[in-house]
C-alpha cells in the first residue's frame, strides 16, 4: 500500500506533473507566477480546492451517480462542486487574506476552470481510485502544481526583465522559460518505482 | 420517467446545498469594505507605478478613503483622474502640480571628455562603480540609459551621451529618478521655465576643467535673484520652485549658461 | 463600444490567446495539427457564443454570491448538450471533434468572458463579444498549429510535405514545443505591434 | 431575520438553475442515449467486420473478464471462424477502447481503435493503419519495443509510448479472453 502511495506521489510530482507534462492549469500558472508569495498563495488555494474536491466528488460519484447509472452527469456534478468550493475559498481569502486576494485577482475565480482541478476529479474516477487514494492523488497533484508554479515564480523573479528584448518581456519570456522547464521535466518520464 | 426525476433531484440538490452554503458563507465572510475604495480603484489608470507614493493603485485608493490621502496625487492620471476621485470623495480637487522628470546635466561628448574606454555591461550602475563613470565629472549622467529601460512611458532617451526627457510623454512617475546611480534626474513642476542643468559638486576650477557646461558655484544667480528662489549648496545651484517667479534673471547672469529658460531649452537641444 | 469594435477587440486588441493568455490548457494541448486547431476553435466559438448569450440573459437574476457556480453550470450544461447532440445526430462530426468538446468545459476563456463581459452587457453585445473572442481564439489556434504541425510533423492538414525527406523535430509537438512556439509568436507580435505603434 | 430569507432566496435560485440544467440534460440524454447506443453498435460491427473479414455474423457472448467490455463469436455459416473481443485500457489522456479480431488458431487477425482521448497528433496516431497493422499475426503476450521490434513485439510510436503500451495491453487482454472462449467452444 505504501509503495503504491509513493509511486503516485512520484508520478504526480515528477513524471506526470500536472502542469509540465499533462498541460493542466496553465492559465493560472502563467498568470500568477510573477512573485513567489502569490505563487505559493495560489498553490495553497489550489491544493485546498483539489483535496476537498477529490473527496467530495468521489462521494457524490460513488453514492449518487454510479448507483443510478448517471455517468453522463459526472462533468456537471463535479464542476458544480468545484465552483462551489472555489467561491467559498474566494470569500475566505477575501476576508482573511486581502493582500493575497488582490494579488490573485481574476485568477482566483479562474481556479474553477482550472483544468487541473476538474482533471484530477475525472482521473480519480477513471483510475478507479478509492476514497483515500482519490484524496491522496488530489493532494499530490496539487503539490505538483504548486511545485511547478513556485519554481516558475522563483525563476521569473530572478529573471532580470531589463536584460530581455523589450518585446519579449512579460509573458513571452515566461512561456519560453516554461518550455525549458518542460524539457527538464521530460527527463523524469519513464522513471517509476 | 424515473431516470429524469433522479438526476434533477441529485444535481438540483447539490445546487441547493451549495447555494445555501455560499449564501451563508457570504454573511460570515462579509468584508466591510467601503465601496468608495472599489470605485476609486476603477477610476485610477491602474499602472501601479507608485508615483503617488503608495504601493499601487489599490493601496492609493484605500489611502484616499481611509486616511485622506491627497485626491490629486496620481501624477499619471493628472487632472482628469483627480477630478473623478474628488467627486467620488465629494471634495473639490485643486489643480494637481503636474510634475515632470528633468536631467540636471549637459555633459555631452563635446562638453566633457572620457577618462577611459569602457568595455562591459551597458548599464549605468555598473559603469558608475568604475571611478565614478567614464566622464571626467563624477556626478555626470553616465549615458548608458538604465533610466530608459525602467520608463514605462518611453519618455526618456539618451542623446549624445546624456539622457533627455520628452515632457509630453513623461507622467512624472519618478521611476527613472529612483534608478539613476548618480541621481542626476529630479522631478520638477512641468510649468517650471527656469532650470539648472548641472549637478557637479566640485569647486570652480576642477568643475571647469572637467566639463565646459558645469556650474562653478560662483553664486551670481543667488545675488541677482529677487525672490530668493535659487541657492548654491555644495557648489551647484538649485531652485526652490515654490518661490521661483521664472523671471529668468539668474539665467542671464550665469557665466557658464548652466541655468536655462524652458522655451530656449528645447531650441538648443 | 460599437459592434464592430467589440469584434475587432476580440480579434486583435484583447486576443484571448496572444494578449490575455487565457485558454492555455486546450491551446497548448490541441494545436498539434491544423485540423485539430480549427476543430477546437470552432467548437469553442459555438459554446462561447451560446454561453455568453444565456449568461447575459440571466445576468440580472443571478446574485453575485453564486455567480461562479451559476455560470459554470450553464457552461457545462451547454457543452454536455452539444456533445450529446453531436454523438447522436452527427456521429462522423463527433468522431473528429469528439475529443475537443469535453476540453471546452475547462476552457478559461469562456468563464473569463462570462465574468468580465457577459455579466455586464446586454445580449446583443455579449453575442458579438463571444463571436469576436471565439474568432480571435480560432485564429490564434490556427497560427500556432500550422507552425507546430509544419515543424513537428512535416505536414500541413495531414498533407505530407517533407516528412520522409528530413525527420521533423517531434519535440515541437510535445509539451515544451507548445510553450516555446507560443512564447516566440507572442514575442514576434509584440515586436511588430511595437514597431507599428512607434510609426503611428 | 432578513439574512435568512436572503440565504434561502440565493439557495433557491441556484437550485432552480441546477435543477433546470439537470432536467434538460436528463431529457436530452433520454432521447439521445438509444441513438448513441445504436451508433456505437454499428461502429463496433463495422470495425469487427474490418478486423475479421471472413466472418459473416457476430453473436454476442456473455463473457465477463477484467478489462473486457464485450466479446462476440465470429461465425461464417454455423461454424466459429474466430472471436472478436472489445477491451479497454488506460492511455495517456484516458480510456482507449480496442476491438481485436482473433482467429481460430489464437492469432490476431487485426485490431481497430473504437474510442480514445489521446493527444491529437501524438497518441491519436494509434488510429493510423501503420501502427495498427503491426499487431496482425501476433500471438498472446505481445511486447512493446522502442528500438527495433523482435518477434512478437511491436514498435512504439515516437512520443507516445504510453499509448502504444496501453493499446498493446488491451490487445493482450483480448487474446487471453479469446483463448478461453475458443477453448470452451472446442
Amino acid at each position: 500500500m505504501i509503495k503504491e502511495i509513493i509511486s503516485i506521489l512520484i508520478a504526480a510530482l515528477l513524471t506526470e506533473n500536472f502542469v509540465m507534462v499533462k498541460f493542466y492549469g496553465i492559465c493560472p500558472f502563467l498568470g500568477v507566477s510573477k512573485k513567489v508569495e502569490t505563487a505559493v498563495g495560489m498553490g495553497m488555494a489550489v491544493t485546498f480546492v483539489m483535496a476537498i474536491a477529490s473527496m467530495f466528488t468521489w462521494l457524490v460519484n460513488h453514492f449518487l451517480l454510479e448507483r443510478f447509472g448517471l455517468e453522463y452527469l459526472q462533468t456537471i456534478a463535479f464542476i458544480l462542486i468545484i465552483a462551489g468550493l472555489v467561491q467559498f475559498v474566494e470569500m475566505f481569502v477575501k476576508k482573511s487574506l486581502p493582500a493575497l486576494y488582490n494579488a490573485l485577482g481574476i485568477y482566483l475565480p479562474l481556479i474553477t476552470t482550472n483544468c487541473a482541478v476538474l482533471g484530477v476529479t475525472l482521473l480519480n474516477v477513471q483510475n478507479g481510485y478509492g476514497f483515500i487514494m482519490s484524496f491522496l492523488y488530489g493532494t499530490f497533484a496539487a503539490l505538483g502544481f504548486t511545485l511547478a508554479i513556485v519554481l516558475m515564480a522563483g525563476i521569473r523573479e530572478f529573471l532580470d526583465e531589463n536584460s530581455v528584448v523589450r518585446s519579449f518581456r512579460g509573458f513571452p519570456i515566461a512561456l519560453i522559460t516554461a518550455g525549458l522547464m518542460a524539457v527538464a521535466f521530460m527527463g523524469f518520464s519513464g522513471f517509476s518505482i | 420517467m424515473k431516470e429524469i426525476i433522479i438526476p434533477v433531484l441529485i444535481v438540483g440538490g447539490l445546487g441547493l446545498l451549495f447555494g445555501l452554503l455560499l449564501a451563508f458563507a457570504s454573511y460570515i465572510f462579509a468584508v466591510k469594505q467601503d465601496d468608495r475604495v472599489e470605485k476609486i480603484s476603477k477610476v485610477l489608470p491602474g499602472a501601479n507605478c507608485g508615483a503617488c507614493g503608495y504601493a499601487g493603485c489599490a493601496a492609493y485608493a484605500a489611502a484616499v478613503v481611509e486616511n485622506g490621502a491627497p485626491v490629486n496625487a496620481c501624477s499619471v492620471g493628472k487632472a482628469a483622474v483627480a477630478e473623478k476621485v474628488a467627486d467620488i470623495m465629494g471634495v473639490k480637487a485643486e489643480a494637481a502640480a503636474e510634475r515632470v522628470a528633468h536631467v540636471k546635466c549637459r555633459g555631452t561628448c563635446e562638453n566633457t571628455t572620457a577618462k577611459y574606454d569602457y568595455v562591459g555591461v551597458q548599464d549605468c550602475t555598473a559603469l558608475s562603480k568604475l571611478a565614478g563613470g567614464q566622464k571626467h565629472c563624477r556626478n555626470a549622467c553616465l549615458g548608458f540609459g538604465t533610466c530608459t529601460t525602467v520608463c514605462a512611458f518611453d519618455a526618456i532617451s539618451v542623446h549624445d551621451g546624456v539622457a533627455s526627457v520628452n515632457e509630453e510623454l513623461c507622467t512624472g512617475c519618478g521611476a527613472c529618478m529612483g534608478v539613476c546611480p548618480h541621481h542626476v534626474i529630479e522631478l520638477i513642476p512641468k510649468s517650471a521655465k527656469v532650470r539648472v542643468n548641472c549637478s557637479n559638486i566640485e569647486k570652480g576650477q576642477s568643475a571647469n576643467r572637467h566639463c565646459k557646461a558645469s556650474c562653478i558655484g560662483c553664486r551670481m544667480c543667488e545675488k541677482v535673484c529677487e525672490s530668493d528662489a535659487i541657492h548654491v549648496s555644495d557648489n551647484v545651484a538649485s531652485i526652490d520652485y515654490s518661490k521661483c517667479t521664472f523671471c529668468g534673471k539668474c539665467s542671464e547672469k550665469c557665466p557658464k549658461k548652466v541655468i536655462s529658460i524652458k522655451d530656449n531649452l528645447s531650441s538648443d537641444e | 463600444m460599437k459592434g464592430t469594435e467589440i469584434i475587432k477587440n476580440g480579434l486583435l486588441k484583447e486576443n484571448p490567446t496572444f494578449v490575455q493568455l487565457l485558454g492555455m490548457c486546450p491551446t497548448l494541448a490541441v494545436t498539434t495539427s491544423l485540423k485539430n486547431g480549427l476543430g477546437m476553435g470552432l467548437s469553442a466559438t459555438a459554446v462561447l457564443i451560446a454561453s455568453n448569450v444565456i449568461i447575459s440573459l440571466l445576468r440580472k437574476l443571478i446574485p453575485d454570491k453564486i455567480r461562479i457556480a451559476a455560470y459554470i453550470v450553464i457552461i457545462a450544461t451547454a457543452v454536455t448538450l452539444i456533445q450529446m447532440a453531436l454523438n447522436a445526430y452527427l456521429p462522423d462530426l463527433a468522431e473528429s471533434l469528439g475529443i475537443f468538446i469535453p476540453l471546452i468545459v475547462v476552457n478559461c476563456i469562456i468563464l473569463a468572458r462570462a465574468e468580465s463581459f457577459a455579466s455586464k452587457n446586454p445580449v446583443g453585445k455579449s453575442a458579438l463579444d463571444g463571436l469576436g473572442m471565439g474568432l480571435g481564439f480560432t485564429g490564434a489556434l490556427c497560427i500556432i498549429s500550422v507552425i507546430r504541425e509544419f515543424f513537428g510533423a512535416g505536414t500541413i492538414w495531414g498533407i505530407e510535405l517533407y516528412g520522409n525527406v528530413i525527420k521533423p523535430a517531434s519535440i515541437v509537438i510535445l509539451a515544451p514545443g507548445g510553450f516555446i512556439v507560443l512564447g516566440l509568436i507572442i514575442g514576434a507580435i509584440n515586436a511588430i505591434v511595437g514597431k507599428v505603434g512607434e510609426k503611428k | 431575520m432578513k439574512n435568512a430569507k436572503e440565504i434561502i432566496r440565493v439557495g433557491l435560485i441556484l437550485f432552480v438553475i441546477t435543477a433546470l440544467s439537470a432536467l434538460l440534460l436528463a431529457f436530452v440524454n433520454k432521447k439521445t442515449a438509444p441513438l448513441i447506443e445504436e451508433n456505437n453498435r454499428i461502429k463496433t460491427e463495422n470495425s469487427m467486420r474490418t478486423v475479421l473479414s471472413d466472418a459473416e455474423s457476430f453473436e454476442k457472448l456473455d463473457f465477463e473478464g477484467e478489462g473486457v467490455v464485450e466479446a462476440y463469436a465470429a461465425k461464417s455459416g454455423s461454424d466459429i471462424v474466430g472471436v472478436c473481443v472489445v477491451t479497454e485500457a488506460n492511455g495517456y489522456g484516458g480510456a482507449i477502447r480496442v476491438v481485436t479480431g482473433v482467429s481460430a488458431d489464437n492469432k490476431v487477425t487485426g485490431i481497430d481503435i473504437l474510442s480514445h482521448s489521446e493527444t491529437p497528433g501524438l497518441g491519436a496516431n494509434a488510429t493510423g493503419d501503420s501502427f495498427k497493422s503491426q499487431y496482425a499475426g501476433k500471438a498472446a503476450g505481445i511486447g512493446v519495443s522502442k528500438g527495433t521490434a523482435k518477434d512478437n513485439e511491436i514498435n512504439a510510436m515516437s512520443g507516445a509510448t504510453i499509448t502504444s503500451k496501453a493499446v498493446t495491453a488491451a490487445v493482450n487482454t483480448a487474446l487471453e479472453a479469446a483463448g478461453e472462449i475458443l477453448k470452451e467452444a472446442k
